[in-house]
């Protein structure tokens, strides 16, 4: 996408919710403070959110919380959500052992 | 009331596998041969399957379809298997899981 | 928006973040320009995390040695967020006798400049780390090797230099430098002309087009790696591993996830589609790798796995400092893959240098105009 | 590598759909999916499907799901189950787990059926076990015969709410609380009054404040919010509860498309994160196309079809058909698609507020606030009549493509006419045997035989049945209201269950004559 981002705009100051310890990854165990917070230290893209915090990293992969940390963060940063890139989906789907991932079948041959 | 549906007014009676005994946490309970292992818990009315690692809160079944990963359990001393999505076996061990070890927090 | 500072970067990555750390905390009123949507989106967040002196090529040794001793021990205070630094030694894996004379050599030519670093035998391997395989017959030891979490290590360094009043503009790929009356001056974007007194580019293998339109080369290509991580363990080890086959490399995180890299052969002709991209042959390969040496992780589970580009250069190490050729015009780029342990070093010392003229540490070795015809 | 025509990832109704008619152009193809079971979500839906015939109406969802594989059985297409695709990389490579090993196949063109996840909404407790997706408490009550809870509260008036939450009662338990923040039912207004009927409580411009329970839920608090989705102090309510389940939308699970570099954009009138596509599902990357709810949230009765112009427009892409044939298959597709989006839930009127149908009629606003159409408005609807004798009484008052009932009626007493949305009305002259046919036909469950008066101070009506136990003829009981409430004493007097009514059975009972037009539901006392 590509779009110049002055990360020195002002966005106002971090001003403590009542739900800041609202759990929003649950895998991570990472709260809405957390995040609201981490915008605020200039985390300005839902990536830069998810190296920064793990929301998104842990078992399943965001598939529970990406919408959610997507409106925190729009929010915090007065955008739309549909504004905000989400994060690369990576390989694996789901997650898969080491031994499956590397056991690759052998080919099988013409006509067999 | 039970658990399960006995007879269902659209599906009727539903097959199952046969009746197996598993553990869990040592305890034995009883569930259907085949069906995952998270639906079997919830019969018997077991519904914590974890302890979280950072703020140790229980957690159960969530998705039932394998993509929240809240159910995971250490199953045959392998962590976060995911048992909504995993067949049951006759004479499994299943444990709930705190972090990531089975061994709850203060013995970790 | 502002376009004028006295050093414009070009480059958001961990070295371009740490430099401008660095001078903001010296009082220097620095711009960073990123190219792509995100802070430190190259090798920074795609690296295994390694802070390792072992095995390293002896002209960047000693930057890097001074960084383990007088920076990282103190970074996650610095910069206020865990950089899940550890300092528990790293064990350079072998398997064959050909492996043990690669990693003598590595060893004793690291010793020659001071450095901690022995061979020792594969029962010894297993001491250290009792999860090792019966296939590994010797190892270098460096004790004072370790290992971070490249991702909060980036973003600490620019959340910090933010704070500090540092100017952050990302989406911006520079496409032009312009030397105006004998001095770099002018840092060229689609949308923006951006001046500065000093201009430091750090932009990994776009350095290469980027030095371009002033007249400089810096001979690099580019390699696809590849890395994957696994769900999160128990705790099994600490130490950062690698192997003398350089199959796989990797540690297990403050997470309990193990993060490894690795290689299939085909990292310099896979292709890519724009973005680094996963190749479908190479993790699995970087799986049979780690399941040699580590049997007990067959089955962990891999959650994610992610590529990146490496900016190769002929001879294995940066290149570093002043462009006598153009005043005002500093480079740091072609890390070869090991810019991460080095970067805190490489930001602090580039940072003196642009506001003194010296560093510490002889970076001439490193300089951008060392490359040769063999004959 | 092992190549296919075409490779299909999901065999929901958008995949299988796409394979069939792949397949029976002569591609070569294969279906993988991760569940044990193929069909998707189809396989929990065991409600009657809305549309025509040509969009399999009335029939139940898992019963389509078994039509749909019994004809990609017989257009030879593989289905591989229990195969997750982990990857989608360059040149169409699908890699896939299978049991212990990890296999590479390429696909001179992919289709990407991948459906749809659930949304969520956070409160206090939101992660104490308890707390489930509605698509969970399917999964739990539909394939493995589990009850997810025995005390539900549903958060979510959509159709998905909706229909769970009648669901759950067949499997036997109470829903005590229908809750959605918005000020109005989401989901189509019979459903609402199928689940109003048996007595759940709808609480609209409500939502979640907290879950309580300490290892899982044992009680859930709910208040009404303001026009800005701020609690009101004081409204709270309790309810005792085992289980809280989560109805709030889907979003398309498109993740295999962005990680193979489709251009993709947020889209909310999609449901979120899609990839840029035409109509047919061709997306930015040639070869690859998309159908089903990965592209936007749809039902499956479209899903079906957009996976039908998936298989058909990669046939053509491989040169099996010739344009002709494309353009002329998919002008009657895009007919059959066309009609599905009419209505007032089509997609294009997403988020707007109808006050009226398409005869000029006011839209209940009681069905919209409360999931019932009150007594004093029920008369307004055409569906609506009153004639000497038993004659149907259709309460069907929004405007839905669906039309079974006009089939249904041998009679020819029931005229929707072509248009597909338009509400049912009672055919003038027409002479109504008390077949039933039109009751068990109504996927809404909307339509009653009622006979006003039987001469003897009675009236009977006659209404859809899905539950257990059966009451038997004889059975004495209270008539309830379409508000779910008890409104007077009622006698069971025939239960008919036949083959031609696919499980709904017609359940007839006596209730005093002044109740002939407001009991609508029958309860055992």
């Amino acid at each position: 996408m590509n779009s110049v981002n002055d990360r020195s705009r002002d966005i106002g100051p971090f001003v403590p919710g009542p739900d800041d310890d609202m759990l929003i990854c649950r895998c991570e165990e990472i709260t809405k403070g957390e995040i609201r917070r981490a915008v605020h230290d200039g985390m300005w893209t839902l990536t830069e959110i998810r190296r920064y915090l793990r929301t998104g990293m842990g078992l399943c992969q965001g598939q529970t919380c990406s919408k959610l940390v997507k409106g925190i963060v729009a929010r915090e940063l007065g955008v739309s959500p549909a504004e905000l890139e989400p994060a690369t989906s990576r390989v694996p789907m789901r997650p898969i052992e080491m031994k499956v991932f590397a056991n690759e079948a052998a080919e099988e041959k013409e006509g067999e | 009331m039970s658990e399960r549906i006995k007879e269902h007014p659209i599906l009727g009676v539903q097959e199952k596998g046969e009746l197996v005994k598993f553990t869990f946490d040592g305890k034995e309970v009883e569930g259907y041969e085949g069906e995952p292992i998270a639906a079997a818990l919830k019969a018997a009315g077991l519904m914590v399957h974890r302890y979280t690692k950072k703020e140790h809160k229980p957690r159960g079944i969530f998705c039932a379809i394998g993509r929240c990963t809240d159910c995971v359990m250490v199953v045959d001393g392998v962590p976060n298997v995911r048992t909504c999505i995993t067949p049951l076996v006759a004479g499994m061990d299943v444990r709930t899981q705190y972090g990531v070890s089975d061994k709850p927090f203060d013995e970790q | 928006m502002k376009t004028s500072a006295e050093v414009v970067i070009v480059g958001g990555g961990i070295i371009g973040c740490a430099t401008a750390y660095y001078l903001a905390k010296m009082g220097v009123d620095v711009i960073v320009l990123e190219g792509s949507d995100h802070i430190g989106n190259g090798g920074s967040s795609r690296n295994g995390g390694g802070v390792r002196q072992s095995g390293r090529d002896v002209r960047e040794l000693p930057l890097v040695m001074y960084g383990i001793k007088n920076l990282w021990p103190t970074l996650s205070e610095e910069l206020e967020v865990d950089c899940e630094y550890h300092q528990d030694g790293n064990l350079r894996l072998g398997k064959t006798e050909k492996h043990r004379e690669i990693l003598t050599k590595l060893a004793d030519n690291a010793r020659g400049v001071g450095l901690d670093v022995r061979m020792i035998d594969g029962d010894e391997v297993r001491s250290i780390n009792p999860y090792l395989s019966d296939e590994v017959i010797c190892a270098s030891w460096c004790p004072t090797d370790g290992h971070a979490n490249p991702l909060t290590t980036t973003l600490g360094y620019y959340k910090m230099a933010r704070r500090l009043g540092v100017t952050f503009i990302s989406g911006e790929p520079v496409t032009e430098l312009r030397v105006i009356r004998g001095k770099i001056r002018q840092v060229i974007t689609p949308n923006n002309v951006y001046e500065g007194e000093s201009v430091l580019v750090a932009a990994g293998l776009d350095s290469r087009e980027i030095l371009t339109s002033v007249g400089i080369d810096i001979p690099m290509t580019n390699s696809l790696l590849e890395c994957l991580v696994t769900e999160a363990q128990p705790h099994m080890f600490d130490q950062m591993l690698g192997t003398a086959e350089a199959d796989f490399y990797g540690h297990q995180t403050k997470h309990g996830s193990f993060v490894f890299g690795g290689s299939s052969g085909l990292e310099r002709y896979n292709k890519d589609n724009g973005t680094p991209i996963n190749s479908s042959k190479t993790a699995p390969c970087i799986c049979r790798g780690i399941m040699k040496y580590f049997p007990d992780l067959a089955d962990a589970k891999i959650v994610r796995t992610w590529a990146g580009w490496m900016d190769a250069s002929s001879d294995g190490v940066p290149s570093l400092g002043t462009v006598d050729e153009i005043p005002g015009l500093y480079v740091a780029c072609a890390f070869n893959g090991h810019g991460f342990g080095i970067a805190p070093a490489v930001g602090e010392q580039l940072a003196k240098l642009i506001v003194t003229g010296k560093t510490d540490i002889d970076l001439s070795e490193l300089h951008y105009d060392r490359y040769k015809a063999k004959i | 590598m092992k190549r296919y025509d075409l490779i299909i990832v999901g065999a929901g109704p958008s995949g299988l759909s796409a394979a069939i008619e792949a397949a029976k152009r002569g591609l070569k193809v294969v279906v993988f999916d991760e569940n044990e079971k193929p069909g998707g979500q189809l396989f929990k839906q065991i409600h009657k499907f809305f549309g025509s015939k040509e969009h399999r109406a009335k029939v139940r969802g898992f019963v389509i799901g078994q039509q749909l594989l019994d004809e990609a059985d017989e257009a030879g297409v593989e289905v591989v189950l229990n195969a997750t695709v982990i990857g989608l990389y360059q040149d169409k490579e699908v890699v896939v787990k299978r049991g212990d090993e990890v296999e590479h196949f390429k696909g001179n063109a992919v289709v990407i059926a991948t459906g749809a996840a659930e949304n969520m909404v956070t409160f206090p407790g939101w992660t104490l076990p308890g707390v489930i997706g509605a698509g969970a408490a399917q999964t739990m009550m539909n394939l493995h015969g589990v009850l997810p809870g025995k005390k539900v509260l549903m958060l979510g008036s959509g159709n998905v709410g909706l229909v769970v939450s009648f669901q759950l009662e067949q499997c036997g338990c109470e829903v005590v609380a229908l809750v959605d923040a918005a000020p109005r039912v989401g989901g189509y207004g019979v459903h609402a009054a199928k689940v109003a009927r048996t007595g759940v409580p709808f609480y609209l411009s409500h939502t979640i404040v907290e879950a309580e329970g300490e290892d899982c839920v044992t009680g859930v608090t709910i208040a009404e919010v303001d026009s800005k989705f701020q609690f009101i102090p004081g409204t709270e309510k309790h309810f005792d509860v085992d289980t809280i389940c989560l109805a709030v939308g889907l979003s398309p699970m498109s993740q295999l498309l962005k990680m193979a570099g489709c251009d993709m954009e947020d889209n909310p009138k999609r449901g979120g994160q899609v990839p840029i596509c035409d109509e047919y599902g061709r997306t930015s990357l040639p070869g690859v196309f998309v159908a089903g709810d990965v592209s936007g949230i749809e039902e499956a009765s479209s899903a079906m079809i957009e996976g039908r112009m998936a298989g058909i427009v990669a046939a053509e892409y491989l040169g099996y058909i010739e344009k002709e044939e494309l353009d002329t298959e998919l002008e009657s597709l895009d007919k059959a698609l066309d009609g599905l989006r009419q209505g007032m839930f089509a997609p294009k009127n997403r988020g707007k507020a109808i006050e009226k149908t398409e005869e000029g009629i006011d839209i209940s606003q009681n069905l919209l606030l409360h999931g019932f159409v009150a007594d004093d408005e029920i008369e307004r609807y055409p569906g609506v009549t009153h004639k000497v004798g038993v004659h149907p009484v259709m309460e069907c008052t929004q405007n839905i493509p669906c039309n079974p009932c006009q089939d249904a009626c041998k009679k020819g007493c029931i005229s929707i006419g072509s248009n597909i949305t338009s509400l049912p009305i009672v055919v003038d002259g027409s002479e109504c045997i008390n077949c039933g046919m039109c009751v068990a036909s109504c996927s809404g469950q909307a339509i009653f035989l009622v006979d006003e008066d039987c001469g003897d101070g009675t009236a009977t009506v006659t209404l859809p049945y899905e539950f257990l136990p059966l009451p038997e003829a004889g059975t004495k009981g209270k008539g309830l209201g379409r508000d779910g409430k008890a409104i007077c004493d009622a006698e069971v007097v025939s239960v008919k269950s036949v083959k031609a009514f696919d499980k709904t059975n017609l359940l007839t009972i006596r209730v005093p004559k002044e109740y002939a037009m407001k009991a609508r539901f029958f309860k055992a006392v």
